[in-house]
């Protein structure tokens, strides 16, 4: 009897994690892709997405939901790309040179972000979103009008044709995978990026390691009553800044990782799907807006992807059309989001009122 | 516990010292990446220059990498990050012919290395060199509308499919 | 510092709100190793007095407070409750304070922890450390001993009984090295006997260990058995201060509720006669955060005014509440006969039920709305008044006309002071908001009305006019009246029978002319036996 | 001049900034040489073209679900019932009103769902709609792909089938409302008699609802769901109300602005629209729990308005297209703006 309600409670509370690992299964074998194909892409978009994804661990402990602004650290870290282009700093020495100069603005940035989400407390999911695109107008106004005519650019290279603004799509030629292939590990029929996955491990041993300090502590406690932490004296407001600070900053190292392995960068969207997809795969990793750990990370990334990978392929020989499983991935994603963002503000008023009905007196 | 507590001076001073330290690295780590990373594209050339005729038949190495073969009026690139670098220059037979460092403009992105002015031992035997015109084709301005901005596609969208 | 020599002292302390004195020249001292029962009716100024000596803002921000607080003969004054903390004063709270989430180690050093300094300390502060696990432990662990109970370090705050959290929280206040004053406020409440009995005995422990206690309850008898000495509060004066010893349960009941003033009955002299017993309630049991009603049996009268009192939380207000819908309720109610569906506003509604409720802004009222809407809307929603039907009755419009001259009639007869029918509910002061959800009530026309708390937070003279209206329906209307309320004197000024609710249930029904000492034993659950004798009388 | 400042802090910086700045781009444009009546005729017939997308954000405001991002599904019933009348080849004021008739049905459906759906997440309503939005939006891309939908104006021709991404209306009812007792004054301007009046209609229509037994419930379980509840009205099922006239709302503004631009526009193009009609409301006045016909009007006007003023102005005078960074900038700061604002009910 208990033994057949764990195994339902198990199945409702994994169940985004459950319902996707069916589509995926069930898309592979349309696909027509081999194995050992869909496992190399795995690996290289583990290497691409993961950093991005893990970007969303700490709001999530501080109890801020989903960090939609994260676009604001991809915006950065962009931004600092450009400037490695434009001054043709090449190679790892130009990726590290592109997050030197993105740090600075994504601190700014999620500073900005962390104090207008405290003042939309209760709402920061839907008001990160919308500050997202307002950062992004900001973003144009600076790259396609100020770059080139007030801000000095010297490569003309990257300027659009009429002199000022940067071009839609910027090759990163200099940059181009330096990362994935400064250590490159050949693993049997696989090429494993050693460097990436150990900048990624960094970052996973760091998250680790900050749950265990005091402002790690702090962070749990604000996500998991406000009230409290406050009269406990913990400066809540503070501490919801700090977190989403570095979520913006991992964002923007992030995002740099991502156009890296891309090698070339749309100028104007780039980070418009950022905060999408991250989101996207933690939630297909079992995450909730409010309960969020590594494991899920990576589990999300993999199955989100390899779903991915084949649904275009798929839909293209199942239906005729590749742009089926082109919509349907994308519907896929927007999908996973509202369920589990359902599931979760469904559970939750459920399990209050459970907690409820245990201090109800018996009833005669 | 409450954010009002006073911190000792001494440790206060060690911070502040400590913050501007790392303000410093950040600095010189900027610096060094900018340095270190900046690339440059060398245009080692083999054609005949002032007081330097084409050599006939050589092998050309910059930093100790696979040599470049370059007949009379040949010209091959060789990209590098950083400074300095050292080129050496043989025949066919690997009798060197010159073997020098040398230092490019920092804000040279593109540098003509001539071989036979090397050679010859004239200077400068490098200059910078000024691409002709861009080989990239012109692109007009677009905000780059994704579908997930605001309103994208509420504009007149320029070419309606005509009906058959 | 000599023994006997106070460790903190109140000193002719006086307090008031907007001109409506809430505590007046209290006075009295606390020595380490002392418990104190500190107790009174609701609003004698306990919550006020706790609050001056915690240093809350809501304080400074009304004005501040007459006299002195002193601790080792050395006046303070507190500008924040962490003044108050490292003063060395501790207060443990009704409402848990506690992390769900969070062991009970991380919930006694919570914002304390025990923290070992890394690298990143020099650059980013000291939050950077990294948590002393074992040493918080340690430190918890300590704390629970101290207390002298069994409470497992480890386990979260979300699975525990709820005894065990309350010893949480006193643990985390003894776990601050400098705590010497520990302020409890209503700690058994919640508590079950036995949980309270293990709670009582840790007490006298840290009291041997020379914490001094501030004991607040309206359990009487656990003040009687715990307390070294009682001061009693009364209308914001500290009407007794006297050594535990040889004081009974009867005598603080009569403190606690004696008046100098005699009750003037609004009904004085009047021939009151009732109908049949109309409304029936049976095995009532709600769901009511913070008022929970467990086994609740009453009838009402028709035409008599029935009165519900009670200590805050013992779930006087859960009752109306429940019968009217607005919180999980099981039991049967019957009302003229017909049995009343539970869980159902509306159907209650139309039964001819109507409540005023206690939460004013929250649920009794449209603040963003104009006064008309406020009064009229229920009796548009639930019998279809003030709709004015268009193309032959095809569409049913507001009809503001008639909304206006309702609300119109109820603002000369209730007197409701604002500038017109049109101004929004939350412009008006609290009185005159009172008077619109009687209002709205009263244009239901109900034959039983429940009101709740109708003077809280209002000034004299509106309690008197609401008082007087609600006497006057019952006497021109006869509309039946069930009236809750934490002031036992407007109970007694206006009621007919009187039953006072504790822990959920009924402990006795009262005519109001009984002896105050017997309400005093009703209310803190003391010789219930005794007091069902008096209501039957 | 406390009135002054109580209505500034009432209405709030931004908005003022924004009416501020409409004004003084009115007041340029002949210097620009941008032609006044011209650019009037635009900005009312945008109006016109919009209004009902904005209209369409006050009942669910009212009620308390917040802001409609999920206006999208609204749209989505709008195309079904655009595409199945273009299929049965209905024509003129016939066209228009039978998608219309078409669309409400689905209208109703989704509405219901979706409205069933926002009452289980009450605390969250605006970033659920707006994923669940999107994701109908992308399950719709599929269905435009696989429904049998055979009328050659709307199919790609090579493939046989598959609806194409813009279909025109051009004789089916482009522009039957925009034309209707139409009014010309000179050369450029021109007044779209039909479609103001049908926008004109569709507030008028609301304005009753909202004074009915009904509407005055779905106000109040916005204003105080407790008060309602404790008045005996079940706030759930207004709120479905209110999402469902909502999503009705939404599948007619599609209609009325396929008709003034001649286009149905398929696929991804719904994703977004819900954005701008909030953005217009809260310029309006709105607030995330409070909205009124005039809020709507004023709104729909002023956005639309500085969406046509900025890029002939601003692009005359500067010589670069600067309109679109403008919009992005202004529309999704006055959502920010409004998302930040303290709810002013006191608890």
């Amino acid at each position: 009897m208990s033994g057949k309600k764990s195994l339902g409670r198990f199945f409702t509370e994994n169940a985004v994690v459950i319902i996707f690992l069916l589509i995926t299964i069930a898309a592979i074998p349309p696909s027509g892709f081999s194995i050992q194909y869909i496992v190399q892409e795995m690996i290289t978009r583990l290497g691409r997405n993961s950093f991005l994804v893990l970007a969303l661990l700490l709001p999530i402990y501080a109890g801020m939901g989903l960090n939609f602004g994260m676009t604001l650290g991809a915006m950065s870290g962009q931004i600092g790309l450009i400037l490695a282009i434009n001054f043709n700093v090449t190679g790892v020495e130009g990726l590290v040179f592109a997050a030197l100069v993105g740090t600075p603005i994504s601190v700014l940035m999620g500073y900005v972000c962390g104090a207008v989400l405290n003042k939309a407390k209760g709402r920061e999911m839907v008001t990160g979103y919308i500050l997202a695109f307002f950062i992004n107008g900001i973003y144009q106004f600076l790259v396609l009008y100020m770059m080139g005519s007030v801000i000095p650019i010297r490569s003309p290279a990257i300027l659009l044709s009429r002199g000022y603004g940067i071009r839609n799509t910027l090759n990163l030629e200099g940059v181009r995978q330096s990362l994935d292939n400064a250590l490159l590990l050949r693993l049997g029929p696989f090429t494993v990026p050693i460097a990436t996955a150990l900048v990624i491990v960094a970052l996973c041993v760091f998250v680790v390691w900050f749950k265990k300090t005091k402002l790690g502590q702090d962070m749990r406690a604000v996500g998991h009553d406000m009230a409290v932490a406050e009269a406990a004296g913990v400066p809540v407001d503070r501490t919801r800044i700090i977190a989403i600070i570095i979520s913006t900053v991992l964002a923007c190292y992030g995002q740099i990782i991502f156009l890296q392995n891309m090698g070339n960068m749309a100028t104007y969207n780039a980070h418009d799907q950022t905060s999408f997809f991250a989101v996207a795969a933690i939630l297909v990793g079992g995450a909730s807006v409010k309960k969020a750990t590594i494991p899920n990370v990576f589990i999300g990334v993999i199955l989100l992807h390899v779903l991915f990978v084949v649904t275009p392929r798929a839909g293209q020989n199942l239906f005729g059309s590749a742009m089926i499983g082109e919509y349907f991935r994308q519907f896929i994603g927007y999908g996973v989001i509202a369920l589990s963002l359902v599931l979760y503000a469904w559970r939750a008023r459920k399990d209050a009122a459970r907690a409820r009905e245990g201090l109800r007196g018996a009833a005669a | 516990m409450n954010g009002t507590k006073t911190i000792d001076p001494k440790v206060r001073a060690r911070r502040l010292g400590i913050r501007l330290a790392l303000l410093v690295v950040y600095a010189v780590a900027l610096v060094l990446c900018f340095y270190g990373g900046k690339g440059h594209a060398i245009l080692v050339d083999n054609k005949d220059a002032e007081g330097a005729p084409a050599l006939e038949g050589i092998m050309v190495s910059v930093d100790g990498r696979e040599a470049l073969e370059l007949y009379a009026g040949d010209r091959d690139r060789v990209n590098v990050k950083s400074q300095r670098h050292k080129v050496r220059v043989e025949d066919f037979n690997g009798t060197i012919l010159a073997e020098r460092s040398f230092t490019v403009d920092v804000d040279h992105d593109m540098v003509l290395l001539s071989v036979p002015k090397l050679v010859a031992g004239l200077e400068p035997f490098i200059e910078k060199f000024k691409p002709l015109d861009q080989a990239l084709p012109p692109e007009e301005p677009s905000t780059g509308e994704a579908f997930t901005s605001p309103e994208a596609g509420a504009e007149t969208p320029s070419a309606p499919p005509a009906a058959p | 510092m000599g023994q006997d020599s106070p460790l903190l002292s109140i000193e002719h302390v006086s307090k008031e709100f907007y001109g409506n004195v809430v505590l007046h020249d209290v006075s009295f001292d606390l020595k380490a190793g002392e418990i104190l029962g500190l107790v009174g009716e609701n609003g004698a100024g306990k919550t006020t007095l706790m609050r001056i000596l915690f240093g809350m803002p809501v304080i400074a921000e009304t004005g501040g407070y007459k006299g002195r607080v002193l601790i080792d003969g050395a006046e303070v004054r507190f500008s924040s409750p962490f003044d108050a903390l490292d003063a060395g004063i501790g207060m443990v709270h009704q409402e848990f304070s506690l992390i769900p989430g969070f062991s009970t180690t991380e919930n006694i050093v919570l914002n304390r922890e025990s923290m070992r300094p890394t690298f990143l300390n020099e650059v980013f502060g000291d939050r950077m450390s990294v948590l002393d696990r074992p040493d918080m432990r340690r430190r918890a662990e300590g704390a629970i001993a101290k207390l002298g109970v069994k409470l497992d370090p480890d386990m979260l705050v979300s699975e525990m009984p709820v005894g065990h959290k309350q010893f949480t929280e006193i643990a985390r206040e003894i776990n601050r090295e400098k705590t010497r004053v520990l302020v409890l406020d209503e700690p058994t409440a919640v508590l079950t006997e036995s949980e309270a009995e293990v709670l009582l005995v840790a007490l006298r422990n840290l009291a041997k260990q020379g914490i001094a206690i501030i004991f607040i309850s309206h359990r009487l008898h656990e003040v009687v058995a715990v307390a070294d000495r009682i001061v009693v509060l009364r209308d914001g004066v500290a009407v007794k201060d006297t050594p535990a010893s040889g004081v009974s349960v009867r005598d603080i009941a009569s403190w606690m509720v004696g008046r100098s003033v005699q009750t003037d009955r609004v009904t004085e002299g009047e021939e009151r006669s009732f109908g049949e017993e109309f409304l029936i309630v049976e095995h009532l049991w709600v769901d009511m955060p913070g008022e929970t009603v467990r086994d609740v049996n009453l009838s009402v009268r028709k035409g008599e005014i029935f009165g519900i009192g009670g200590l805050a939380g013992q779930g006087k207000l859960g009752i109306p509440n429940g019968i009217m819908g607005l919180f999980p309720a099981g039991g049967s109610v019957s009302f003229h006969g017909k049995e009343a569906p539970l869980n159902d506003p509306r159907r209650v509604l139309e039964m001819g039920m109507a409540f005023v409720s206690e939460d004013r802004r929250g649920v009794g009222l449209l603040l963003d709305e104009s006064l008309e809407w406020n009064i009229a809307f229920t009796a548009m929603q639930i019998q279809g008044g003030y709709l004015k039907p268009l193309l032959g009755g095809l569409l049913k419009l507001r009809d503001e006309a008639g909304m206006r001259k309702l609300t119109e009639e109820y603002v000369a007869t209730l007197d409701i002071k604002c500038t017109s029918p049109a101004q929004k509910a939350k412009e008006l002061s609290g009185g005159n908001q009172q008077k619109v959800c009687l209002a709205k009530a009263f244009a239901l026309k109900p034959d039983l009305l429940f009101v709740s708390e109708p003077t809280r937070g209002i000034d004299v003279g509106a309690k008197k006019l609401v008082l007087d209206t609600l006497h006057k329906y019952n006497r021109d209307y006869g509309t039946t009246i069930v009236m809750v309320s934490s002031e036992l004197e407007e109970l007694r000024s206006i009621c007919d029978r009187i039953a006072i609710v504790d822990e959920g249930r009924i402990a006795g029904i009262l005519p109001p002319s009984a002896e105050l000492a017997e309400f005093g034993l009703l209310m803190s659950g003391e010789k219930a036996e005794e007091a069902k004798e008096a209501g039957r009388a | 001049m406390r009135n002054l400042k109580q209505f500034i802090t009432d209405f709030g910086w931004p908005r003022i900034i924004i009416f501020i700045f409409l004004v003084a781009l009115f007041l340029a444009a002949p210097l620009v040489n941008v032609r006044l009546d011209s650019s009037l005729s635009d900005v009312i017939n945008r109006f016109g073209q919009n209004a009902v997308f904005v209209l369409a954000m006050v009942p669910m405001i009212q009620s308390g679900c917040g802001l409609n991002f999920g206006l999208s599904i609204g749209i989505i019933a709008g195309l079904l019932g655009a595409t199945i009348s273009v299929q049965l080849g209905l024509t003129g004021f016939l066209g228009f009103f039978g998608a219309l008739v078409i669309a409400t049905p689905f209208a109703v459906l989704f509405g219901w769902l979706y409205g069933k759906l926002l009452n289980k997440v009450k605390g969250e309503e605006m970033t659920i709609a707006m994923y669940v939005g999107f994701a109908g939006v992308m399950f719709m891309c599929i269905m435009w792909l696989v429904l049998p939908y055979t009328a050659p104006t709307m199919i790609w021709g090579y493939a046989g089938k598959g609806l194409r991404t813009t279909i025109t209306v051009e004789g089916f009812y482009r522009r039957v409302l925009n034309d209707f007792l139409a009014v010309r004054i000179g050369e450029n301007f021109v007044f779209p008699t039909g479609e103001i009046l049908f926008v004109a209609a569709a507030a008028f229509l609301l304005w009753v609802f909202m004074r009915t037994k009904t509407g005055t419930a779905i106000t109040a379980v916005g204003s105080n769901p407790d008060y309602a509840r404790a008045s005996g009205i079940s706030v759930d099922r207004m709120r479905t109300i209110s999402v469902i006239i909502s999503t009705i709302l939404g599948a007619a503004g599609i209609l009325v602005y396929q008709q003034s631009f001649g286009f149905i526009q398929l696929y991804t193009a719904p994703l977004s629209m819900p954005f701008a009609a909030v953005a217009a409301i809260l310029i309006g006045g709105a607030s995330v729990n409070k909205a009124s016909m005039v809020n709507v009007i004023v709104g729909a006007f002023l956005f639309q308005g500085l969406l046509t003023m900025t890029p002939s102005v601003i692009n005359s005078a500067l010589q670069t297209d600067m309109s679109e960074v403008v919009r992005i900038i202004v529309s999704n700061g006055i959502i920010i703006y409004a998302l930040t604002r303290k709810t002013k009910v006191a608890k």
